[in-house]
């Protein structure tokens, strides 16, 4: 049975009159129950990454993602795994979305041999290739011009998808973002940039950061919308149009409002710069996944008990996923010299700390 | 007094603020979040906005910035989050700072520090381990210094703030949190260490190991190895700085000790061993060489996030003692 | 005797209603016949350097200014010595504005010790630091983060002076120029960015170049006019007016609209990406020497004889100029490793190409 | 037949474009204008604005784009209108490119060729003059070619496109007009050189000298000096890639003269000459060695612009000549 939505409207920048997302959106009760067990699960997976992280599991930098899910999941909502997709290093959700493996996430911040880059990424360098996802990026801004470059490849080869660029609000004041736009524009490539403006970038809110706190209208002759980041569905239509813009008329921004739960990574405890009541606010307020939880208990499409299930079984399914990274092997130490370059035998074996007694 | 490197650096910035009002310092968190690893802790509440100056996230921006505003008579002390990021702004650091003076016939000036760690630390993987000792090492115009102990840390940077040339300045994420002895004499005000002058850490007769950074550290642990299991008596010389590169402390210790033996965590190829064996080998010092130098490096390798595997990309005190080894001819 | 002259008025973006360049500005003889003087000897340096470059007295790369002199000798009408400068390698005629030296930057084009920068930076790299011209940056965009930074610097001494940095329209889209003046805008620093739009960046046109050719709105929150770049008195009068708002409010952004006679560098001919009619039709309507001659006869502020006198003595300053390069000796040798570092005494001698046999 | 390095190099791009639709040219000016060095005069007239794409002067925008556009399969050949203008992209060559492949575990691929002109050309003074050979070569993940010849031009540059890695083509202004005799070999369209392999250019017995790019041709006019007016047969090796470095060719070589004098333009500290050096020392055929291991390189300065001065600052074949007398101690 499909059902009708309302969804909120987006402020707009340089867009038509007319122009833009449908104020309602189409769903059944299996897409919600989808969408609230890929939130449920990716929800679990960074709860239980922040756990892994203080028994020291998961080491260097880990970037979480909950508070933010509603991004993630509404946007695959309106793509194709032939539609391009980077991020930068808080790429948990959307490798999720792509890849669809916890394990194999769980097994990467681990540093085992069976994760997604075989252990040797970590956090901030999920990929999923073969699915178009292309990282998970730990240089702030430096995902602008490649996935810029994923919308020329796109073009040039003559297919009809979009490459879209995710970035935060403190990376949004880069020029290189600004040096990427305008050959977008120029081009009339199928980008879509996506800012998650969650409001701070670190310790800095986004009125210490930004000359202009509206992300979406920095574009100059980019169109853009700011989209509230929290709802599946209000995310979801608003990439649905803006893929069909992008491949049609060119690049558009997207500012996704949204939150971070957490700190910025685990050395942050995200509470010198914001307060506990605005945190508990927007817990309250934002949460992607009660606010799905109301909408499918609103609409009737299932009962309590099925959610909790669903948020029962998302725990199983984390809880197996780090058995089996903490079951996995660590990588083989004659992985450390592999997949340098393609084609190694070309090349002289890269040197070791002691090139004269080098066990590999 | 044991001090850790991070207090250190605070406190060298500190009375360097406090000395002259010429002096700010600016980068990403550094004052209302007490940096991202509180090197700058305590400095914001007592200087506040307009000497302690956070930036958003813009490195080319703000490096650049740091080198008009020394250019307009300021002294800038402008921290990279850590030295990966300043990639995207050494044009600032090569073409606008350590060219100027040169460029403007000597009536420019740019006294600017760029700070931050450098190098690998713990499981942040390929984009955050980098280490340029040896990229701003080449560069005229600039001076590239590589504390490693509190002391250097304190005694460096002080003497980098008041350099009226522009200072690159590696620190290392992992040595902050350390501990070291520190004299009475370095804990004065006025103490500064003179840049260019390497500091023998260990005196010793049968090899010369130089390193800088954290691997003076490892290094030194090596040579207590090499003493207690091998009868191998090492000298340890701690660079400070990669430019000027003291050749001169190299070059007599090499010829005491007839051995060479570079330590570093860096790549190896074009590196700072590199360097220092090219040095040593065209100079005089190539005739009392008993056996091949040695590099011992950073694996030639993106660093991996894996712990084995960043273990294995990384110099070793097996490494360090192996090479000793075989330079002395006991393996 | 004062007189009154109309200027052309600009259009602004983001300026509050009625705040701006006055309508008219006040002149004397005396005040007009110095700004001919001044456009009447760069354009004369700069058609002689043409010719010293074709005669092979001039190498590398040479960037001439002629056709834009309106621009720096207008700003200058309006700042004084204590306002700091900054622009790219086209430096020509900002340096004589403030060093007021033809036989220096002669002697700098041709390499001789008596060059403002001894013959060791050459014509991209002019400065005048006693006067606060800090240059003549070879790199593109790079002076935008520079000269901000000087703006930082007074803000920060509590001088109640502006700094200006001057860029392209081709240099307009680095990302640097972005990220400069979002610091500027949020620190509000007395900047005064001149973007001298002269409709090229090399061969390359602005509307191939930029997605926005309105580079006055391009500061985002930054208000920005853009001023016929053409008449001394329309730019002085800008200039006079945005110094006042960048100490009191903030940064600002003045487009000028110019026009180079010259092509891109010496090599470029200039002729290949712009017609032949353009270029005369530009030379018609917007040479700075002949519309300030013009407001100058119209006014009968000096005879047209008077004028000419003006252009003869320029063409012998300049004469004497290149006699006196000519005359100036090579830089002795001992120069090559002088001024790298401030008390080079504290480091090693440099060493030359042969370590072991170098005569310095 | 003779062809100069830039005919070389546009024939290599226009054959490869023919070959593979996957490959394209982006970067400052290459379209209309033809290169600002008309390096790829003709291109955009045959190919179109598609493949044959100008860009705004926003080297990392478009240096991050042409390594998006390699990951999303095309094959893209960025030219930097000269690497100086590199150091605003260089995050992109190193942290986006070169590390891709290691940091996805072998999924990613970005099959981009950097290329453009390199090093001191003449009068351009600091800011335009850099050598960037040590600093990408010390860089895994990346290939890093020199061409000297015009069928190492041609060679080459079609390895490179050819390659799915990130390869970093270092080229030389002075070059682009020199003509050089190329074999019919070397003028098929399928003719490609191995990447990572030496070229000895002169054969002799008595000194090695290791060069790469413009050198090789000064190198190779000392070398003539030195057999009519010394008497001394040197060996030149023409590097033709610093990353992979031919360590073999160096050491046979040096095994056989036993001497080994570097040559390059860049400065002299942390650079290639450094690298040999310490490659060769650190080997078996340091007991070859008979005499000191030279480097003539760049001076140790920013780039000066008066002539002399810039004579001064780059090595002469005198300079080279001295260098070898004195490891043939013939001086
Ligand atoms: C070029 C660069 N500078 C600095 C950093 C350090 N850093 C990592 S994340 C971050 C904050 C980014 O904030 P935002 O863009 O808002 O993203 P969020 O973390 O909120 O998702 C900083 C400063 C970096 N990784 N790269
Ligand atoms: C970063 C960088 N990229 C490229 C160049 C080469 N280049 C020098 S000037 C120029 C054109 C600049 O055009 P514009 O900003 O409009 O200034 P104009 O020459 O018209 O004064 C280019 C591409 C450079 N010097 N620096
Ligand atoms: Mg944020
Ligand atoms: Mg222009």
């Amino acid at each position: 049975k499909v059902i009708e939505l309302p969804v909120r409207a987006p402020l707009t920048h340089l867009l038509p009159k007319g122009v833009g997302p449908r104020p309602t959106v189409k769903t059944t009760r299996t897409e919600a129950l989808n969408y609230f067990t890929d939130i449920a699960t990716i929800r679990r997976m960074e709860v239980s990454c922040d756990n892994l992280y203080k028994a020291k599991f998961i080491r260097g930098f880990l970037h979480l993602y909950d508070g933010q899910e509603g991004v993630c999941v509404g946007m695959e909502g309106a793509l194709t795994r032939e539609d391009m997709l980077i991020t930068a290093y808080r790429c948990h959700g959307n490798q999720y979305m792509r890849e669809r493996s916890v394990p194999k996430i769980i097994a990467e911040l681990m540093g085992r041999k069976t994760g997604s880059s075989k252990g040797k990424g970590g956090s901030m360098h999920l990929y999923d290739v073969p699915n178009n996802f292309f990282g998970g990026n730990g240089i702030v801004g430096a995902q602008a011009p490649v996935g810029t470059g994923l919308a020329l490849a796109l073009q040039y080869q003559g297919k009809k998808n979009c490459a879209i660029t995710m970035f935060g609000d403190g990376a949004a004041n880069q020029g290189q973002i600004f040096e990427a736009q305008n050959m977008a524009k120029l081009w009339k490539l199928p980008c879509i940039y996506v800012c998650e403006n969650n409001r701070y970038g670190m310790g800095t809110s986004v009125e210490r950061s930004s000359q202009n706190v509206n992300y979406y209208t920095r574009g100059d002759q980019i169109p853009g919308m700011k989209v509230w980041g929290v709802d599946v569905y209000t995310v979801r239509e608003a990439v649905r149009f803006a893929k069909e813009w992008a491949i049609n008329e060119g690049p558009i921004i997207l500012e996704f409002e949204t939150y971070r739960f957490h700190g910025h990574s685990m050395s942050d405890p995200g509470t010198s710069y914001r307060t506990k009541e605005e945190v508990s606010a927007m817990r309250d307020s934002s949460d992607p996944l009660e606010n799905l939880r109301k909408t499918i208990l609103d609409n009737k499409l299932a009962t309590e008990d099925e959610l909790s299930k669903i948020e029962k079984d998302a725990r199983v399914l984390v809880d197996e996923a780090i058995k089996f990274a903490q079951e996995s092997p660590e990588p083989e130490l004659s992985a450390l010299k592999a997949d340098i370059v393609k084609r190694p035998e070309e090349v002289p074996h890269p040197r070791g700390p002691d090139m004269k007694n080098d066990p590999l | 007094r044991n001090m850790t490197v991070r207090d250190a650096l605070t406190s060298a910035m500190d009375e360097e603020l406090a000395r002259d009002p010429r002096v700010f310092l600016m980068g990403e968190e550094v004052g209302r979040y007490n940096g991202a690893y509180k090197v700058s802790r305590g400095l914001w509440d007592k200087y506040g906005d307009r000497r302690i100056r956070d930036t958003p996230i813009t490195e080319a921006g703000f490096a650049g910035i740091g080198v008009g505003a020394a250019m307009g008579g300021c002294v800038p002390i402008v921290e990279f989050m850590t030295w990966n990021f300043s990639m995207q702004a050494i044009d600032h650091v090569v073409n606008s700072a350590a060219k100027l003076r040169y460029m403007t016939g000597g009536t420019g000036s740019v006294p600017v520090v760029f700070r931050g760690p450098n190098g690998p630390a713990a499981g942040v993987a390929a984009q955050h381990s980098q280490c340029f000792a040896a990229w701003y090492g080449s560069v005229p115009g600039l001076k590239v210094l590589v504390p490693w102990s509190s002391e250097d840390a304190r005694g460096l940077l002080k003497a980098a703030i008041r350099d009226d040339n522009p200072v690159v300045f590696l620190e290392n994420e992992l040595l902050y949190g350390e501990e070291f002895f520190v004299s009475d004499a370095a804990l004065d005000k006025n103490f500064v260490l003179p840049i260019g002058k390497a500091k023998i850490e260990r005196e010793g007769t049968d090899v010369t190991i130089v390193t800088f950074s954290r691997m003076v550290g490892t290094s030194l642990k090596a040579a207590e190895e090499l003493a207690s299991k091998h009868g191998v008596n090492a000298e340890v010389i701690n660079l400070r700085s990669v430019r000027p590169l003291d050749v001169k402390t190299i070059k007599d210790s090499v010829a005491k000790t007839s051995r060479l033996v570079t330590v570093e965590e860096g790549w190896p190829h074009y590196g700072v061993g590199s360097e220092i064996i090219a040095s040593i080998t065209e100079s005089e010092a190539f005739d009392y060489l008993d056996a091949n130098p040695e590099r011992i490096t950073g694996a030639d390798i993106p660093m991996p996030y894996a712990k084995n595997l960043e273990a294995a990309a990384l110099p070793q005190i097996k490494d360090i003692v192996n090479a000793v080894l075989r330079t002395t001819f006991r393996s």
